[in-house]
């Protein structure tokens, strides 16, 4: 299980670091995204794998740490989420405005070589 | 109470949904009647068409009717993707020309054709009531163009108009 | 008391500049007045505080500044200093005299006062200063203000070339000096003036003293315009004549040999001060000279003649011979006399006739004769004729020369070049006399000449009568005075001298005349010659300024540019790579020491599980591959990423980010889409041909990708499969019902232990919303994409070509009946919100994903009937929405204070009601409510704001279509 | 109850409150929104104002009021805490001054370039407030984020090809550098455990070997994110055009930006990595220093080739980076002392210098003010912001005499020549790099300092020719003189900024013995993790 | 799995059954998606999943949970509803996209928009195997 | 007994379903129409809703069930706007 998710992070990555090394904006856009989700996945893993132990409390309320995952990373991540929504929405704008005022969607406003 | 309530039957399938979603107790009970209130007031800032249930008695029946029917049109297609493509099916479309106008029956009618495997609602001319379904083993037409209108549309004109 | 006799000294020049600037800007006697007076007063204050250094001893006032960094406002008053002060004051006041008439009514008087009376306080701070950092700060700021002033007639081309190139260079030396002080500060530990100067062995045995020597020298021979920086001092020129009589006679040249004075006893006395003092003073004497006679630019000349007087200054001091001292600090205060006295009389000359040309000026003595014997009388000071203050000062000079210090062929060489220096002196202060006032009468002046007003003639008179005076009796005049000066200087050192006129027939005299002679001779040889050389022989090729423009340009503009362009870039690609190696590198220890993999929860291998990241790990690839021509299926393929994510949460038990990332998931999906309409299709064609370069590229970024990937994917291993270590979640979990009154450990966290975190993240996001609103406001589509999209064109054109349908109807009729069912879904979606945000606290769920799930609810809406059906009747405000939450959640977190707990400490109990039973009450709740509204706000504002563009760009579109009507 | 010690929330409650509210105000009312926010950061000012004396000391009873404050009042290592000493007080009043004098600036035109500059404004003063207040890892990353967000806004306030293609470079890279935040944070928590800052100092000896390196890389990792703020080369090239692009007051507050890294770096590098670290002592060190070293060389050499003001201004600001980046990594308190000041000073000038240069330009073309608003504006009938050419405020007499005056004085700055601050700053980094032992005991010292302290000098020295070149151009060259249009409100700001330096220097005694002070308890980070941990000992022990 | 341990057999029987069906049904359409020549014919194959695929594993679930809380647990059936609901309007917009998006290729394999102006319906046979790429 | 029962069912459940979604996959990545992908992508929102359902029948907890929930109610927004872009080449109009 920690084999997969670690080759899974790895890939997003991978994935993500060649959009973003890409020219265009919408290439830009996804990359990002997919790096999001990778970044997210690997907060999560640091607090370490669990199945069946979500962090949300019996009846009575108590707490024993040893049986649930953790909540930190948890809540980091969404936190994480919803900051790369936003940036996601901005780029996304930004790269809108770019377009028009540039006429062109490479990252730099106008074509390289 | 009708300013509260534009729409009773919607405010009271609210207020189960959120009886079935917490549980049943006398708080949630009041709780959702609040949330119902303030979702149906938003619906009604829709001022979406005001359906009229004329013979809601028919329903239960007409539900059974369709879980039958797409269990037995779950099988057949399973069957059929399973046993592999038998060379003299056909499939195709099927214009079929419905007296149905109430939306509310149209859209029903669209969740039994879409939810029954086999048939798929493709298009439906608002003009001349026409509508077009893609069946994917049609084997004899007119077979569905019966089932459509007499064993559905038949019912839902009956409960909406 | 005289402690601050000494501060008004410096304090009254300032005083009076910004006394100055609140005179009108053409007021040209009030102004004089303010200069004249103060400038005066300095002089009676010098005056007054000397019987307090006539002793021999120093006065001082020190006031503390940042005494850690040993930086004090020091002032030190002994005989070197007073005689400066003196000195720099009388002239600036015979300046200011002068310039009265000099400095016309069109000019802005009132700059050129403040200017002037800013730099006479630099000055007198500079030669007063006992703490080198105060020393270096007047320097600099001398070399500031003479900038200005030489820029002062900023007009013409000339006088910004000279401003800009005199500024260069000195503030170059000044930083050159600056550096020096602090090694010096660094080996004596302090920069006081007096303790440096008793630490003159420590210094010149320290390891660091050459490097030290260097920087300070540059400092000074910049400064003085000694070779091979003189080229300077020719171009400022252009300064008005009071400025550079003030400036490039008494004052500022003065500051670099002032300073080779003041720290001889600290420096001097090495082979290393022996050799690079000598050879620069050595080269300034006679090239100077030489290039002297060829000017036909009667300032030029003048200038010259200061480089090659400077020059034997630096010799003088580069001897270490007490006696070679005397004779540069008694030269220091000769030249400033009959040079500035000179300057004048230039300056009188081209006011007169109109020029400065010595090929046109001619005869002038029988216009202006006491002019012309004032002038003659400076000349000879200038030549070194007996009689006068040159003469004694170069006599001395002569026997320094000829005395050998240290054993090198400088030694031997300055007898010579002494006298070939005075030769030359001699030619050119007689060309310099002749070609102006005697030979044809003029031909065509710009006016008639006459004598100035006698006012304006009054300092040349005051400073010649001074040259002849201390010519004729030193002893009387300025021989105590020069004492004191002198033993300040050297101390102990102090050697016995005489300031006889006559010494008898000796070497240096026969070197007197040898120079006197041969000067008239060379002059009556080649006196033609000069008068229409263009350029000097030999040395004309070298022109300073020339390759100063040419270094000046090459460093600071070619190699700039191109250090810019080879070492940065404005594209983003290359900044993302190195951004991207920068992380990798920060990395590569880990793997360097060798990365350990743990045991930890390693058993479970669950196959359904990488089935599931199969598929995952496929769509990411096949998004990557497809984002540039297939966006749509970039984006389906991003979403089955984003799916197998959700799902990857549920799995590893993470409810509460399964809820949000779907949520998040589905509304970014439709933002892409709102923003792929205005991004035209990108067809195969466009795509650029893949030559080797870019092939390479590509590799080149696939495997800093797979890099990257491999240490992500590393990393989390190994941290995955170490066992955890104690951390601050027990508390959490421990706490997060009994004190925080709530199960779901997580929710607790965001809006409890750490809601400030939510606090902010929701600002990040309200602020993005808004951020994106306005950009969108000053929206402009491509012109590519201004019109309908194509499916719409079709459609449009099939309703049209359809009998009895009217236009736009497949619109209408494609959501006919769908429409139905996403209406009737609202109000669940409100009901799903309604149970995600209230539930939170228990179960899954919170004011976020509630936010968002209520936002998609309002999309739904939009797609089924488009933004105007719907805005005609919902009216939501989505930035209304957002200031609410924020400031609901601001204000539920700020409660607490009331209750003097701390920002965000929330309270939560139990209330028994009546047949409802025990009802929990957080005021986290509440908080959570802010972070809904504002969420739904934000959300909203950012799709609908793109959803708007449709319309006005219709809009647009109908108010071209009106241009084109009428 | 006392509220003094609620005053470590304000500069982050206040900015945040303010903004809210004035979403609520109508667009169309820029008077009220521009007095609302006036107020408030005047307000912002004195708060700020107060805590930097409770820092340092003064009132004396004050020491007893503790400076770490514990949001949600859960106890230390758990919950968020915000701690207040010199070093971020100082940061504190920086940031609200510099925020007054932009706002005042933007009031003349460019509040009205777009829709709710005041509230992104208020914003990024939260933001700002936030990252130099907490002693949190990652509520740090939130409030890092908050100021990005609001610098985006604001980058892209006024809109314009050339804005929005830089605001993309900018957007991109910080969503890259965001990225590597939240790797190296979570990296570090999965390591340590923690994420308070004081708690993980305490926690790292104890670090087991084999995961030290594994720390070690989160901090790596994060240190890259810090540099792409701090605009280390060769991380910095999207900064010259970014600031470029953006409006003038926002330009004068984006140099605070880059100060954010530095001052997370100084911090981190001396409380986590300082002393108390046992082997990851003087972490990462040699880079900074290296690459302070190289940003420096690239900044001179873009002060130097850079035409356009704009870029010569963003240059000069990448030039404090490096100087600044090197002194954290020389890291004595003697070097680092002088750096505050140094930031302090080379903060102001390059504030003042963006928003002289806006009125500069008006000289050289008339009619560049309105195209500064305007610019590109969208020509849609239903054009928002038509009135924004309009201006408010009394026309400056003699503009073009003041304004001259104004550059010199910056250009004294830059290059750090007397009588201004600038020359005081670089003294006194430079006497402190070359007695690391103070005055008076030397020490050895290495060739890398030496070139430093030769850099430092001879980028003072291009800043002087690259500002005499310009000044001559602008003031000097022209044959007729175009009198700008300029409003009071505009100039004030910038003649308060170099007021400030001057004050600066003369008070130059006072302002060293703080950060003195500052640098020194820097070195300290025991008491400051006793300060976090147990606040109840005495709070007064933060320094 | 230690919650399941005190359960009766035959409801793990049951719930096993119902869980295998409904993944079967899921499988068994999504195996249609690759099997089928053209969209109009996959369009039919989520279906399976969307109706008694969910409902199968609908019910397992609610007998499950049922037997394990040892009480009603019902609030499963919602999910059930809400995809029946939600489906077609996908499938409806899906299919009819597709048909509009054949039309304007001129593609013979969909009947043209005239045939619903017809009285009376029949049937077009479709012998595009896969004609619409 | 039950507990083997059980967890050998929503296993291979949970296999078949992972299965399904390598399925959609194909499509998704294949097309070879737009109109595939969407609809593919629909028939994963689904099979991931069930896998969630299974995920909580394994554990027991019913935690999960907003999750399926939010993909019940909402899921079908994000392919309605694909599905409309593909018609109208405008999400909202
Ligand atoms: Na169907
Ligand atoms: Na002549």
């Amino acid at each position: 299980m920690e084999l997969t998710l670690a080759l899974a992070i790895g890939v997003l990555t991978g994935s993500g670091v060649w959009l973003i090394l890409r020219p265009r904006t919408y290439q830009l856009v996804i990359g990002l995204a997919l790096l999001s989700y990778a970044v997210n996945l690997f907060i999560f893993s640091m607090g370490r794998l669990r199945v069946g132990a979500a962090p949300v409390l019996g009846a009575d309320g108590a707490g024993n740490p040893a049986d649930y995952a953790d909540p930190v990373p948890q809540a980091l991540v969404l936190t994480a989420i919803v900051i790369g929504f936003a940036t996601t929405a901005l780029l996304l704008v930004v790269l809108l405005a770019a377009r028009g005022l540039t006429g062109s969607d490479h990252v730099d406003g106008r074509e390289s070589h | 109470m009708s300013r509260v309530f534009p729409y009773p039957v919607l405010a009271a399938s609210l207020v189960l949904i959120w009886l079935l979603l917490n549980s049943f107790s006398v708080g949630q009970f009041l709780l959702g009647t609040a949330v119902a209130v303030v979702a149906s007031q938003a619906m009604a800032a829709l001022r979406p068409a005001k359906p009229r249930l004329r013979r809601w008695q028919l329903i239960p029946w007409l539900v059974g009717v369709v879980v039958l029917d797409i269990l037995r049109s779950n099988v057949a297609v399973a069957t059929l993707i399973l046993q592999g493509d038998r060379r003299d099916r056909v499939s195709g479309f099927v214009s079929i020309p419905l007296d149905l106008r109430d939306k509310t029956g149209l859209a029903v009618l669209a969740c039994i054709v879409t939810s029954t495997p086999g048939t798929a609602w493709v298009e439906y001319a608002a003009d001349s009531g026409v509508l077009l379904i893609h069946v994917l083993d049609l084997a004899e037409e007119d077979e569905w163009v019966t089932l459509i209108k007499t064993r559905y549309e038949a019912v839902l004109m009956e409960i909406f108009e | 008391m005289e402690r601050y006799l000494l501060d008004l000294i410096i304090v009254l020049p300032f005083m009076a500049c910004l006394a100055a600037l609140l005179l009108p800007t053409d007021s040209r006697a009030p102004a004089t007045w303010l200069a004249g007076v103060t400038t005066l007063a300095c002089v009676g204050l010098s005056v007054l505080l000397y019987p307090s250094i006539s002793g021999g001893g120093s006065l001082q006032h020190r006031i503390e500044w940042i005494p850690s960094l040993g930086l004090s406002v020091t002032l030190r008053m002994d005989g070197f200093a007073w005689i400066f002060a003196t000195l720099v004051s009388g002239i600036g006041f015979l300046v200011v005299l002068y310039s009265r008439y000099y400095i016309s009514a069109e000019d802005p008087v009132r700059r050129f006062y403040f200017l002037f009376l800013a730099f006479t306080g630099s000055m007198l701070g500079f030669v007063l200063s006992g703490n080198l950092i105060l020393m270096v700060i007047f320097w600099e700021l001398t070399s500031i203000l003479s900038f200005l002033l030489i820029g002062y007639w900023h007009h013409s081309q000339a006088a910004r070339d000279g401003a800009r190139m005199a500024l260069t260079v000195t503030a170059t030396g000044g930083l050159a000096l600056l550096a020096g002080v602090l090694i010096i500060g660094h080996i004596v530990g302090s920069y006081d003036l007096e303790v440096v100067l008793a630490s003159g062995d420590a210094i010149r045995a320290h390891q660091l003293y050459v490097p030290a020597l260097i920087l300070v020298l540059l400092g000074a021979f910049t400064k003085s315009a000694q070779f091979p920086f003189h080229f300077w001092l020719p171009n400022a020129m252009a300064a008005p004549t009071p400025v550079s009589a003030f400036l490039h006679s008494a004052t500022l040249v003065k500051a670099g040999v002032f300073l080779l004075a003041r720290l001889w006893p600290v420096l001097a006395g090495t082979p290393e001060w022996f050799t690079i003092v000598g050879l620069a003073g050595m080269a300034s004497l006679v090239l100077g000279a030489y290039l002297a006679m060829f000017q036909q630019d009667l300032k030029g000349l003048l200038a010259y003649s200061t480089i090659s007087h400077l020059g034997l200054i630096t010799l003088l001091l580069s001897l270490g011979s007490p006696l070679g001292a005397v004779a540069a600090i008694f030269h220091m205060l000769n030249h400033a006399t009959f040079k500035a006295s000179l300057f004048m009389a230039a300056g009188i000359i081209d006011h007169e006739a109109g020029t400065r040309d010595l090929r046109r000026l001619s005869g002038l003595f029988r216009y202006m004769p006491i002019t012309g014997t004032l002038a003659m009388v400076a000349s000879a000071a200038m030549a070194g004729v007996p009689l006068l203050n040159g003469f004694l000062s170069k006599e001395m000079f002569f026997a320094e020369a000829v005395a050998t210090h240290a054993e090198s062929w400088l030694d031997t060489a300055a007898p010579y070049a002494a006298v070939l220096g005075s030769a030359f002196a001699v030619t050119y202060s007689i060309r310099f006399i002749h070609s102006i006032f005697f030979g044809m009468p003029p031909k065509s002046f710009p006016r008639e000449p006459h004598e100035p007003p006698f006012w304006m003639r009054f300092p040349v008179m005051f400073l010649v009568l001074a040259c002849l005076v201390v010519g004729i009796v030193p002893g009387l005049t300025i021989g105590p005075f020069l004492q004191v000066a002198v033993s300040s200087v050297l101390g102990a050192a102090t050697p016995q001298y005489s300031l006889a006129v006559w010494h008898g027939f000796t070497l240096p005299l026969a070197m007197s005349t040898v120079a006197l002679v041969g000067g008239a001779l060379l002059y009556l040889w080649a006196g033609d010659y000069l008068q229409r050389a263009e350029t000097a022989p030999l040395f004309g090729r070298i022109q300073g300024q020339r390759v100063f423009e040419r270094v000046t340009v090459a460093i600071s503009w070619r190699w700039a540019r191109l250090v810019e362009e080879v070492f940065g870039t404005r594209r983003l690609q290359p900044q993302m790579r190195l951004l991207v190696a920068a992380a990798i590198a920060a990395a590569i220890p880990v793997f360097a020491s060798g990365l350990s993999f743990g045991l930890h929860g390693n058993e479970r291998m669950d196959f359904a599980f990488s089935g599931l990241w199969c598929v995952g790990m496929i769509c990411a690839v096949a998004a990557a591959q497809q984002a540039k021509f297939h966006r749509l299926a970039a984006l389906a393929l991003l979403g089955g990423t984003g799916l197998v994510t959700c799902l990857t949460f549920v799995w590893l038990s993470a409810p509460d980010l399964a809820a949000t990332q779907l949520v998040v998931e589905i509304v970014t999906t439709v933002l892409i889409l709102l923003g792929l309409r205005w991004l035209p299709k990108r067809s195969e064609a466009l795509a650029e041909p893949g030559g080797t370069l870019d092939r390479l590229r590509r590799f080149r970024d696939l495997s800093i990708a797979v890099l990257a990937g491999t240490g992500m994917t590393a990393i989390s291993y190994a941290i995955m499969t170490r066992t955890p270590p104690d951390t601050i979640a027990d508390f959490f979990v421990e706490k997060a019902y009994s004190d925080g009154g709530g199960r779901n450990v997580v929710n607790v966290i965001l809006v409890d232990f750490r809601g400030f975190d939510t606090l902010g993240e929701i600002t990040v996001l309200g602020t993005v919303a808004l951020t994106v609103f306005a950009l969108l406001r000053r929206f402009r589509p491509a012109p590519d994409s201004i019109e309908r999209p194509e499916q719409q064109r079709i459609q449009w054109s099939f309703d049209e070509a359809e009998p009895g349908r009217e236009a736009g109807a497949t619109a209408a009729e494609y959501m006919y009946v769908p429409a139905v069912i996403m209406q009737w879904m609202f109000p669940v979606v409100i009901v799903l919100a309604a149970y995600l945000l209230l539930r939170g606290h228990d179960a899954p769920g919170g004011g976020f994903a509630a936010g968002v799930a209520m936002a998609a609810g309002f999309i739904l809406q939009y797609m089924a009937a488009g933004t105007v059906w719907v805005e005609d009747r919902l009216r939501i405000l989505p930035v209304f929405w957002i200031g609410g939450g924020l400031l609901l959640a601001a204000f539920t977190g700020a409660a607490s204070m009331l209750f003097g707990d701390p920002f965000l400490t929330s309270y939560f109990q139990y209330a028994e009601l009546p047949l409802v039973g025990k009802v929990p009450l957080a005021s986290a709740a509440v908080f959570d409510l802010g972070v809904f509204s504002l969420v739904v706000g934000a959300t909203v504002l950012m799709l609908i704001a793109i959803a708007h563009q449709s319309i006005r760009r219709l809009r647009a579109v109908r108010h071209e279509e009106r241009q084109q009507w009428n | 109850m006392d509220w003094a010690r609620h005053l470590l929330i304000v500069p982050i409650l206040l900015p945040l409150v303010t903004g809210a509210f004035l979403l609520l105000v109508d667009e169309l009312r820029h008077t009220t929104k521009a007095m609302i926010s006036l107020a408030s950061t005047l307000l912002l000012l004195a708060s700020d104002i107060a805590l930097m004396r409770i820092a340092d000391g003064v009132p004396p009873g004050a020491g007893a009021m503790s400076s770490a404050y514990a949001i949600a009042d859960w106890p230390a290592p758990f919950a968020i805490v915000l701690v207040l000493d010199r070093l971020s007080a100082l940061m504190l009043v920086l940031t609200s001054v510099l925020g007054l004098a932009s706002l005042v600036f933007s009031m003349a035109r460019w509040q009205r370039a777009g829709p709710h500059f005041h509230t992104l404004f208020q914003f990024l003063l939260m933001g700002l407030g936030g990252a130099f207040l907490t002693g949190d890892l990652f509520n740090l990353f939130v409030f890092f984020e908050v100021t990005l967000a609001a610098s985006y806004a604001l980058l892209l306030h006024g809109s314009g090809a050339f804005r929005v293609r830089s605001g993309l470079h900018y957007i991109a890279i910080n969503l890259a550098s965001s990225l590597l935040f939240l790797i190296g944070v979570s990296l570090i928590y999965g390591v340590a455990g923690t994420l308070n800052m004081a708690d993980l100092a305490l926690r790292l000896p104890g670090v087991p070997a084999e995961n030290r390196m594994l720390l070690e890389a989160g901090a790596a990792i994060l240190g890259v994110a810090f540099l792409v703020k701090a605009g280390m080369w060769p991380l910095c090239f999207w900064l010259p055009s970014a600031y470029l692009a953006a409006a003038a007051p926002v330009a004068a507050i984006f140099v605070l930006l880059t100060k954010v890294g530095f001052y997370v770096l100084l911090r981190l590098t001396l409380l986590i990595f300082g002393s108390e670290a046992g082997q990851l002592t003087g972490f990462g060190g040699i880079v900074l220093l290296w690459g302070g070293i190289a940003t420096l060389i690239f900044a001179t050499s873009g002060v130097l080739a850079s035409q356009a003001m704009g870029r010569l201004a963003g240059y000069s600001v990448l030039t404090s980076s490096g100087t600044l980046l090197a002194a954290v990594g020389i890291g004595d308190a003697t070097v680092v002392s002088g750096a505050l000041f140094y930031l302090v000073s080379s903060s102001l000038s390059t504030a003042a210098f963006f928003m002289l240069i806006e009125l500069v330009e008006r000289a050289r073309e008339p009619g560049a003010d309105l195209l500064a608003v305007t610019m590109e504006a969208y020509g849609d009938e239903a054009d928002p912001d038509k009135d924004a050419e309009e201006e408010v405020g009394v026309v400056m007499p003699g503009a073009l005499a003041v304004l001259g005056v104004c550059f010199g004085c910056v250009a004294l700055l830059l290059a750090g020549l007397p009588p201004l601050s600038g020359f005081v700053a670089k003294f006194a980094m430079l006497t402190g790099m070359l007695n690391l032992q103070g005055l008076g005991n030397p020490v050895e010292i290495p060739a890398r300092i030496w070139l430093l302290v030769a850099l430092v000098i001879l980028s003072g020295l291009a800043a002087l020719v690259a500002m005499m070149r310009t000044g001559i151009r602008i003031f000097w060259a022209p044959l007729e003189e175009i009198v700008p249009r300029v409003l009071v409100i505009e100039v004030a700001p910038i003649v308060t900024l170099l007021a400030l330096c001057l004050f600066l220097t003369v008070g130059g005694g006072a302002m060293i013995r703080y950060t003195d002070a500052a640098a020194r308890s820097l070195h300290e980070p025991a008491s400051y993790i006793q300060g976090v941990l147990e606040p109840g000992a005495s709070g007064a022990a933060v320094r | 799995m230690t919650h399941a341990e005190n359960l009766p057999v035959w409801v793990a029987l049951l719930a096993s059954f119902f869980l295998v069906l409904g993944a079967g049904l899921t499988l068994a359409g999504a195996i249609g998606t690759l099997r089928f020549r053209s969209f109009f014919e996959r369009v039919h194959a989520p279906t399976l999943g969307t109706s008694w695929g969910t409902g199968a594993i609908v019910v397992a679930s609610i007998v499950c949970f049922s037997a394990l809380g040892s009480r009603p647990v019902v609030h499963e059936l919602l999910i059930g509803v809400f995809i029946t609901v939600t489906t077609p309007v996908t499938l409806m917009l899906l299919a009819r996209a597709a048909l509009y998006r054949e039309r304007a290729e001129g593609s013979g394999a969909v009947p043209p928009r005239l045939t619903l102006r017809r009285p009376k319906g029949n049937a077009l046979q479709d012998e595009s195997s896969d004609s619409d790429r | 007994m039950s507990a083997d029962i059980l967890l050998w069912s929503v296993t291979v459940a949970q296999a078949m379903l992972v299965a399904a979604m390598g399925c959609n996959t194909y499509r998704l990545i294949r097309g070879p129409r737009a109109q595939d992908r969407v609809l593919c992508l629909d028939a994963m929102y689904v099979s991931a809703m069930l896998l969630v359902l299974t995920i909580g029948i394994r554990t027991g907890s019913s935690v999960y069930f907003e999750a399926a929930l939010i993909i019940a109610v909402l899921g079908f927004v994000s392919t309605v706007a694909l599905a409309k872009f593909l018609m109208r080449g405008e999400v909202i109009e």
